[in-house]
């Protein structure tokens, strides 16, 4: 019955943990439309990343814990764009166009280590994330930037662990032609922004190459005897979710007003991971609708639950929910695609 | 002490001064000073670097692993061998971390004429009496009096409160959090705590940042611009002052007081090389920025970075007592160095009554 | 001693056993007999509890034991009731050493230390565990060191630390041996054939799976003969017969679809020269083989005899060794890109695993390698070099294989995963056309596909290979079908070509030669 | 340990050239190692377990780790101290990581292919769930008996808890001097006595059975071993050598972090046992007892190398943290490779 109509117990634990807070903080007065004004801008903030594991998922390598090195490409991206102080949209346009490359090249180098781990990429995905994040912070800590903005305000040499984007880019994605309907902000740039990234990884998916990946993903034997280049195929996948990962995180930064270098990327990977189980990805082909919808439905349980756990005099049982969800839905998507393998052996 | 003696004093540390500064080329001892990494806190790691650039080979700066917590065992062998050193004559710890005390037992346990100074560490406070030579704090629990009565000065009918479950864990926090509310019901101010995301656990800070990016509006929007707002984190600080700038609430204080956190990320402080830790030019620049986005007089702060100040007091304050320049770590000596070294006035109380080793300290404000 | 009530067993659509009945007496060496396929491992594999039956929906009727009605869950289930089973491929640990693995779950212990410490914390004994696997392997009077490691011993040894694990047990009751003299020489079967006499003395009942007739003649009080799944012969010590046993094996099926064998020497299109496939458990060595244009090349043998490891060697699938010439040219890269643009195409034996994306539809199944690696029914973006499928065309040349091709399907968007095996199958075929290749290498093409459905593939293939030219190269176990197509079957032993015969060659010629029973021609 | 691994041998030669640049003094570094090597021994030893059963990395130690800080608490609240103190948190920890571990074990046993990554995920769930109950559970459901640990507010614990009934109670025991350095005998002879139970136990009827179940799943159940009981007992035995490990770690620091004691206890540990030589499929007794000491050298070593290098101490600390890390992404891409060759 529950397989039937598509949910699955994380959508159902998070929908029931919505409703009840949706509820709850109905019943405390607390201002519906600003929440989902922050719940819409936060999905974009978020869904960049999200979507990001997309291509990773598709090809079969699976669920992208190395995201760190895809934020790298992105931080790296924004810090050039503000040490070169263009500010405005071309400023989060000169990021994202910094980032790409540096994506490109970061990506295929994880993609050929990626490569030769076959079978166990998302442990190994998860220690590169992690090394690769004290061997960043050794580059921020003496990169050669120039703009005082960005430099340690006592030493005058390396980077902030935090840079303010308010005079550069910050927030220019949220406000553009964005406008009031019912009582709630609707960022429409943002959206649109969303919309468009979406929309280049649906036709990607829908191009020749995009099914082969699809097609790699389901079945790499398969595609092995269809005469595939199963290692290009993979490289690409990685260098792509690396470069919206990159983009992912400019779209973030500017949202967010700060740039947030050296452990700040550490743990990312891990509440995207829970965005796209909750959406309903079962490790394998994964769509838009699991991406938009995972983190919806993920982030805005975020949105609510502070405010309300706040009114209620209990904060810490929020917080600690939160990374109890945020873990558990991952595991049980882990145990839960175990037994499905095994029930698919077992079919056939 | 009484007040004729202290001329004579000065004059005497003040010739120490110069005749330490004569034989700092060739150091018979080294002091060594612990600090947390430069991405932990940028302050007392620069405080550090400045005192070792100051007595040239006569410093040794250690750090402390940046996740503090996880790793204690690494935080032990840091100051450990310290101790070991021959030539290190006294240990300076600038951290503000609780479970670094064993580490100072077992230093004292086999070198018991080490002097140990902390400015500061978190660990109970009897107990680091009886280890330490000299312990210094800012006065935490005195600041949940100052800084409500600092915001309602400026303007502020409601003064907001942002921490989270293991900040609240931590006994002065807690206990500063209590005095403000004690402190603003006797003044007449509303007091709210928030809890915020948990930056220590699982998701990092991110999550907390972007909390405070949400609900900072939905608080001023529910208590008006005249709304003092105090983060008990320091990244906290980074977004509380940018809202600041956006909403025109009030920022009295942030946790660790000093100008080089959160308003050089929230205001994009362009601060060159040369200016890098000249406190004045900075504390210029940002009355600039607050006159510029209209906020003057809603941000304050205290005019030097106490965690700057920190390591080079206690650096030079060790280096008097190992020379047995100081028979012991009275007010009355203490005072004139700090405000020597920081110029500006700074005030001392002991930490209980009846304590004469462990002191905590209250600097002038400045407004902006 | 043991008695099975119509034993079933389903793997999915399609019948492995059916009904099988049997009663075996205490110390009684029963055989059973059959081809490949009929069901005799499948029967060894319930008797033992192995993972893969309960993990495909269990078994259907009764076993009984000593009069007792069993449930056989697990092996460890059967174990403990007092089986045992000797495997086609040894279940011997390679990294463990020779005592460690004869000994392994019943090791000899300190004394009393299973007291204080329990059966699965108390030390071991390694001196007396080294005794007791010298001892089991003294039996049948092997000598091996104990602390050599298996794997770096000869298989046949490994076969023998098997036997030794299994004889050695005090609680051994009934012996299950699946083909146990397939990895052994002359000399070691005799040397197993009498071990297991011996062990029949002692009143262990022993079942022996093989196709070997001489090991039944020697060894057996009784034989059953399996086919299709179901019983096709029972034989008593005293009726042993070969040509009944025979025939009983193979059975006398109707021959319905046939080609004309046509072996008028013509050009050669592949040749492999010394071509060695390292695929494991299937490997060749040194094969040379020629493959004529236009014609249906037949390869079959014992299964591990290599049949299988044709088709994936001259797809680059698995590293190669020697040469391969097409059209008398060798190939610059050997890899399956190069050899489907080469003009050859494969269908693999598991369609579920590797000839379908069972998730996706039936049309874009057919057209998938068309797309790939034809560059076939796309259609460019204007403006960007982008290449989307042309869904007008792909549902236009569905639809007319699904015509063509019998499919019979809800519609052209069916998720494969939803159809029969026939039906899958033809989808196979249907994608191999659409690539016109030049060479088709098909193995196991009939394998768990019904009558009718296996029927109407073999014409296709007749069809393919008549109207289009193309060259057929089918490895596959099913003799009589090989038979009625072919125009030559190969037949391999061991990895090497053992003959190549004309399909109108006697069956039992065929049994001999891929036993490798058979004087070499 | 016929001949020095690779990864072995880059680790000495990194400590060695560590100690060399760190100016350190020998003796102060060895005593050093000596007590990370009674503190984080049994730890990496809980490892090995899993690693033979074919199940990788066990990162889930924390939770082992996590079942002692649970004995501690208790034992602080009930004002337990002592040698009393030590047996009642032994007893408790141990009791909760044998339940514990083996609902890991049946986790684990449905996601064979990867156990690492869920032993890792389980980690950070057990910690929430661990905070969940310390934080608000303690004061809210659980009534303290001992106010000093609690927070002024009445619910949750302090997060710094001051261990002074345990602090260093078996350090002491039979400890001598040789010169400068200070041998605690009875520790490292605790640490040799748990690295003897992880030997006996692979040279039990079970340990065989690990071994089989870990070097071919599917032969060993043909021959009749319950490979997925086998597997859940490894799991059992891991934590409750980690709870073990974790024990004598928290006894010797003297003081309690209840909430972040137990973190990257994992990480250090899996570290240390590849940079002893050992593989994720395969590890003895002396890859863990030898990786541990030359991890830690290169812990103790590398921060004040890593200041004299470069001028500047924060980077050697990235550097530490970046061994950690690398250790084990790079064993992992290693040993692929190794594995592809064969």
């Amino acid at each position: 019955m529950k397989r039937r109509l598509g949910i699955q117990l994380p959508q159902l634990v998070i929908l029931v943990f919505l409703v009840s807070m949706l509820g709850l903080a109905f019943r405390l007065d607390i201002s519906l439309t600003s929440l989902l004004g922050d719940a819409l801008v936060r999905l974009v903030m978020n869904g960049v990343l999200v979507l990001s594991l997309v291509p990773m998922l598709n090809a079969g390598i699976g669920i992208n814990y190395g995201l760190p090195v895809a934020i790298t490409a992105g931080l790296l991206g924004l810090c050039l764009a503000v040490n070169f102080k263009i500010t405005g949209l071309p400023g989060f346009a000169a990021a994202v166009l910094f980032a790409v490359p540096l994506a490109t090249i970061l990506g295929y180098g994880y993609a050929r280590i990626l490569n030769c781990v076959q079978g166990r990429e998302e442990i190994t995905a998860t220690f590169i994330g992690f090394s690769f994040v004290p061997l960043m912070n050794y580059f921020w800590a003496v990169a050669p930037f120039s703009n005082p903005a960005m430099l340690w305000p006592i030493g005058g040499k390396g980077m902030r662990p935090t840079i303010g984007l308010r005079d550069y880019f910050s927030k220019e994605l949220n406000t553009l032609w964005s406008f009031h309907l019912f009582g709630i902000t609707v960022p429409a740039g943002l959206l649109l922004f969303f919309a468009l990234c979406c929309l280049a990884v649906g036709i990607f998916f829908k191009t020749r190459t995009g099914v082969a990946m699809i097609a790699l993903g389901e079945n790499e034997a398969f595609a092995k005897l269809s005469g595939m280049n199963i290692s290009r195929l993979r490289i690409l996948a990685v260098i792509l979710s690396t470069i919206l990962g990159a983009v992912g995180i400019c779209v973030y930064a500017q949202s967010y007003g700060f740039i947030e270098l050296y452990d700040a990327p550490q743990m990312m990977a891990f509440p995207a991971a829970s965005a796209i189980l909750v959406g309903g990805s079962a490790g394998k082909k994964t769509t838009l609708l699991h991406v938009i919808l995972g983190t919806f439905l993920f982030q805005t349980t975020y949105v609510i639950s502070g405010p309300i756990a706040n009114a209620l005099m209990v904060p810490e049982v929020a917080e600690i929910f939160r990374m109890m969800i945020t873990n558990g839905i991952i595991l049980y998507a882990l145990v839960h695609e175990g037994k499905r393998t095994r029930e698919k052996y077992a079919a056939s | 002490m009484s007040n004729s003696k202290r001329p004579i004093i000065l004059a005497v540390l003040l010739t120490l001064f110069s005749i330490s500064g004569v034989f700092a080329a060739t150091p018979s001892y080294k002091i060594g000073i612990v600090t947390p990494t430069l991405s932990a806190s940028e302050d007392e790691f620069r405080g550090a670097v400045l005192v070792a650039n100051k007595y040239p080979g006569m410093i040794k700066h250690l750090v402390l692993p940046d996740h503090f917590s996880e790793e204690q065992e690494t935080a032990i062998t840091q100051i450990l061998s310290l101790g070991d050193d021959p030539e290190i004559k006294a240990v300076v710890i600038c951290a503000g971390y609780s479970g670094i005390l064993p580490a100072i037992e077992k230093i004292k346990a086999k070198r018991p004429e080490m002097v140990v100074i902390t400015a500061p560490i978190w660990d109970d406070p009897d107990m680091m009496a009886k280890y330490i030579d000299l312990s210094l704090d800012t006065d935490w629990v005195q600041r949940g009096i100052t800084i409500p009565t600092k915001a309602q000065a400026m303007g502020a009918k409601t003064f907001i409160h942002y921490s989270f479950p293991t900040h609240m864990a931590k006994e002065v926090l807690a206990k500063r959090r209590d005095k403000m509310k004690e402190t603003c019901g006797k003044i007449g101010m509303t007091f709210v705590e928030i809890s915020t995301p948990d930056p220590t656990t699982g998701g990092g800070r991110s999550p907390m940042l972007q909390f405070l990016q949400e609900d900072i509006p939905r608080q001023i929007a529910k208590y008006g611009k005249d709304t003092a707002i105090f983060g008990t984190n320091c990244p906290m600080q980074d977004v509380i002052i940018a809202k600041a700038l956006e909403l025109k609430f009030i920022m009295p204080e942030q946790c660790c007081p000093t100008p080089t956190q959160g308003f050089p990320a929230a205001m994009g402080l362009e601060i060159t090389e040369k200016d890098a830790g000249n406190f004045a030019k900075i504390n210029e620049q940002i009355k600039e920025k607050a006159a510029a986005t209209g906020t003057t007089g809603r941000l304050s702060t205290w005019p030097v970075a106490v965690g700057y100040f920190f390591p080079e007091f206690a650096a030079r304050l060790a280096m008097l007592k190992v020379e047995g320049k100081l028979p012991s770590f009275d007010l009355a000596v203490i005072e004139p160095v700090a405000r020597e070294v920081a110029g500006v006035d700074v005030r001392f109380t002991p930490m209980k009554p009846g304590l004469n080793n462990y002191f905590l300290i209250i600097m002038d404000s400045i407004i902006y | 001693m043991l008695q099975l009530k119509n034993i079933s067993k389903r793997f999915g659509r399609h019948f492995a056993l059916h009904s099988v009945n049997l009663k075996v007496e205490r110390g009684e060496i029963h055989g059973i007999a059959g081809i490949n396929g009929s069901g005799k491992s499948t029967l060894l594999n319930i008797l033992f509890g192995n993972p893969l039956i309960a993990e495909t929906g269990g078994y259907g009727g009764e076993i009984i034991l000593q009069g007792k009605s069993r449930r056989i869950k697990s092996p460890q289930s059967a174990i403990a009731m007092g089986f045992g089973m000797v495997h086609q491929e040894p279940a011997v640990v390679h990294e463990m050493t020779v005592a460690e693995n004869i000994t392994i779950t019943r090791e000899p212990v300190f004394p009393h230390s299973e007291k204080y410490f329990g059966r699965d914390f108390a030390p071991i004994d390694n001196r007396k565990s080294h005794k007791k696997a010298q001892e089991a392997l003294g039996m049948f009077g092997v000598a091996l060191a104990p602390r050599c490691l298996a794997g770096q011993l000869p298989l046949n040894m490994r076969q023998f630390i098997e036997i030794a694990r299994e004889i050695s047990r005090d609680d051994l009751k009934v012996l299950l041996l699946d083909e146990p003299t397939a990895v052994l020489n002359g000399s070691d079967s005799a040397l197993l054939l009498r071990t297991l006499k011996n062990l029949a003395r002692k009143g262990v009942t022993i079942l022996y799976v093989s196709h070997r007739l001489d090991e039944f003649f020697a060894l057996c009080d009784n034989l059953t003969v399996l086919r299709n799944g179901a019983v096709s012969g029972h034989f008593q010590r005293d009726g042993f017969s070969r040509k009944a046993i025979t025939k009983c094996m193979i059975g006398g099926s109707v021959i319905l679809s046939r080609k004309k064998a046509n072996l008028t020497c013509r050009e050669t299109i592949l040749s492999l020269q010394k071509f060695s496939v390292s695929m494991p458990g299937e490997s060749i060595e040194d094969l040379d083989l020629d493959i004529q244009k236009g014609e249906i090349l037949g390869i079959t043998s014992l299964s591990g005899h290599g049949k299988m490891a044709v088709g994936p060697g001259i797809m680059g699938l698995y590293p190669v060794l020697g040469k391969m010439l097409i059209k008398g040219r060798q190939a610059e890269r050997h890899d399956t890109a190069a050899m489907i643009g080469k003009g050859l195409f494969m269908l693999p034996e598991d369609r579920r695993q590797l000839g379908l994306l069972q998730d996706h539809g039936v049309a874009e199944n057919i057209v998938f390698s068309a797309m790939h690696c034809a560059h076939r029914f796309l259609r460019r973006f204007p403006c960007l070099p982008l290449h989307f499928p042309d869904k007008k065309q792909i549902n236009r040349y569905a639809l007319e294989c699904v015509a063509a091709f019998a499919i019979s399907c809800t519609g052209i968007a069916q998720k494969v995963r939803e159809l029969s095996g026939g039906n899958q199958q033809k989808v196979c075929l249907a994608k191999a056309m659409t690539m016109e290749p030049e060479i088709l290498i098909v193995n196991e093409p009939t394998r768990g596909i019904d009558l009718g459905a296996k029927e109407r593939i073999l014409d296709m293939f007749i069809a393919m290979n008549t109207t289009k030219g193309t060259t057929l190269v089918i490895a596959s176990g099913e003799l009589d079908e090989l038979r009625r197509i072919c125009d030559r079957i190969a037949v391999l032993y061991k990895g090497r070509l053992f003959a190549i015969l004309a399909p109108d060659t006697a069956e039992s010629v065929f049994i001999q030669a891929m036993s490798g029973e058979m004087a070499k021609v | 340990m016929r001949h020095l691994n690779p990864v072995s041998a880059v680790f000495l030669l990194l400590s060695l050239v560590g100690l060399l640049l760190s100016g350190m003094r020998p003796t102060f570094v060895v005593n050093e190692v000596l007590i990370r090597f009674i503190r984080d021994g049994v730890m990496v030893l809980a490892l090995i377990i899993p690693i033979n059963a074919g199940m990788g990395l066990n990162f889930a130690i924390v939770v082992g780790a996590m079942c002692a800080q649970v004995g501690l608490v208790l034992a602080v609240d009930l004002q337990l101290t002592g040698f009393t103190g030590l047996l009642f948190i032994s007893v408790i920890g141990i009791g909760l990581s044998l339940l514990l571990g083996a609902l890991i074990g049946l986790c684990l046993n449905r996601v064979k292919g990867k156990e690492m990554i869920s032993t890792i995920i389980i980690g950070f769930l057990a910690t929430s769930i661990y905070q969940l109950i310390f934080m608000v559970g303690y004061g809210t459901i659980i009534h303290p008996h001992n106010p000093e640990m609690m927070l002024s507010r009445g619910i949750g614990i302090r997060n710094m808890i001051d261990l002074q009934g345990f602090r260093n109670i078996l350090d002491k025991l039979w400890l001598f001097r040789l010169g400068e350095i200070e041998i605690p005998l009875f520790m490292i002879l605790l640490v040799l006595i748990f690295a003897g139970i992880v030997h006996s136990i692979m040279n039990t009827r079970l340990g065989r059975q690990l071994v089989a179940v870990g070097l071919d799943g599917r032969k060993a159940a043909m021959v009749g071993i319950d490979t997925e009981g086998v597997r859940v007992k490894a799991i059992i035995l891991s934590t409750v050598l980690a709870c073990c490990g974790h024990i004598i770690y928290i006894e010797n620091i003297g003081m309690l972090n209840v909430y972040t004691a137990h973190l990257n206890s994992d990480i250090f540990s899996c570290a240390a046992i590849l940079a002893g030589g050992a593989t994720i499929f395969r590890a003895g007794i002396a890859n863990a007892l030898l990786g541990v000491l030359l991890f830690h050298s290169l812990f103790i070593v590398s921060p004040q190398a890593g200041q004299n290098v470069f001028g500047n101490p924060a980077l050697g600390e990235y550097f530490r943290s970046f061994v950690a890390y690398g250790t084990i992404a790079f064993a992992l891409m290693m040993q692929r490779q190794a594995a592809d060759r064969n």
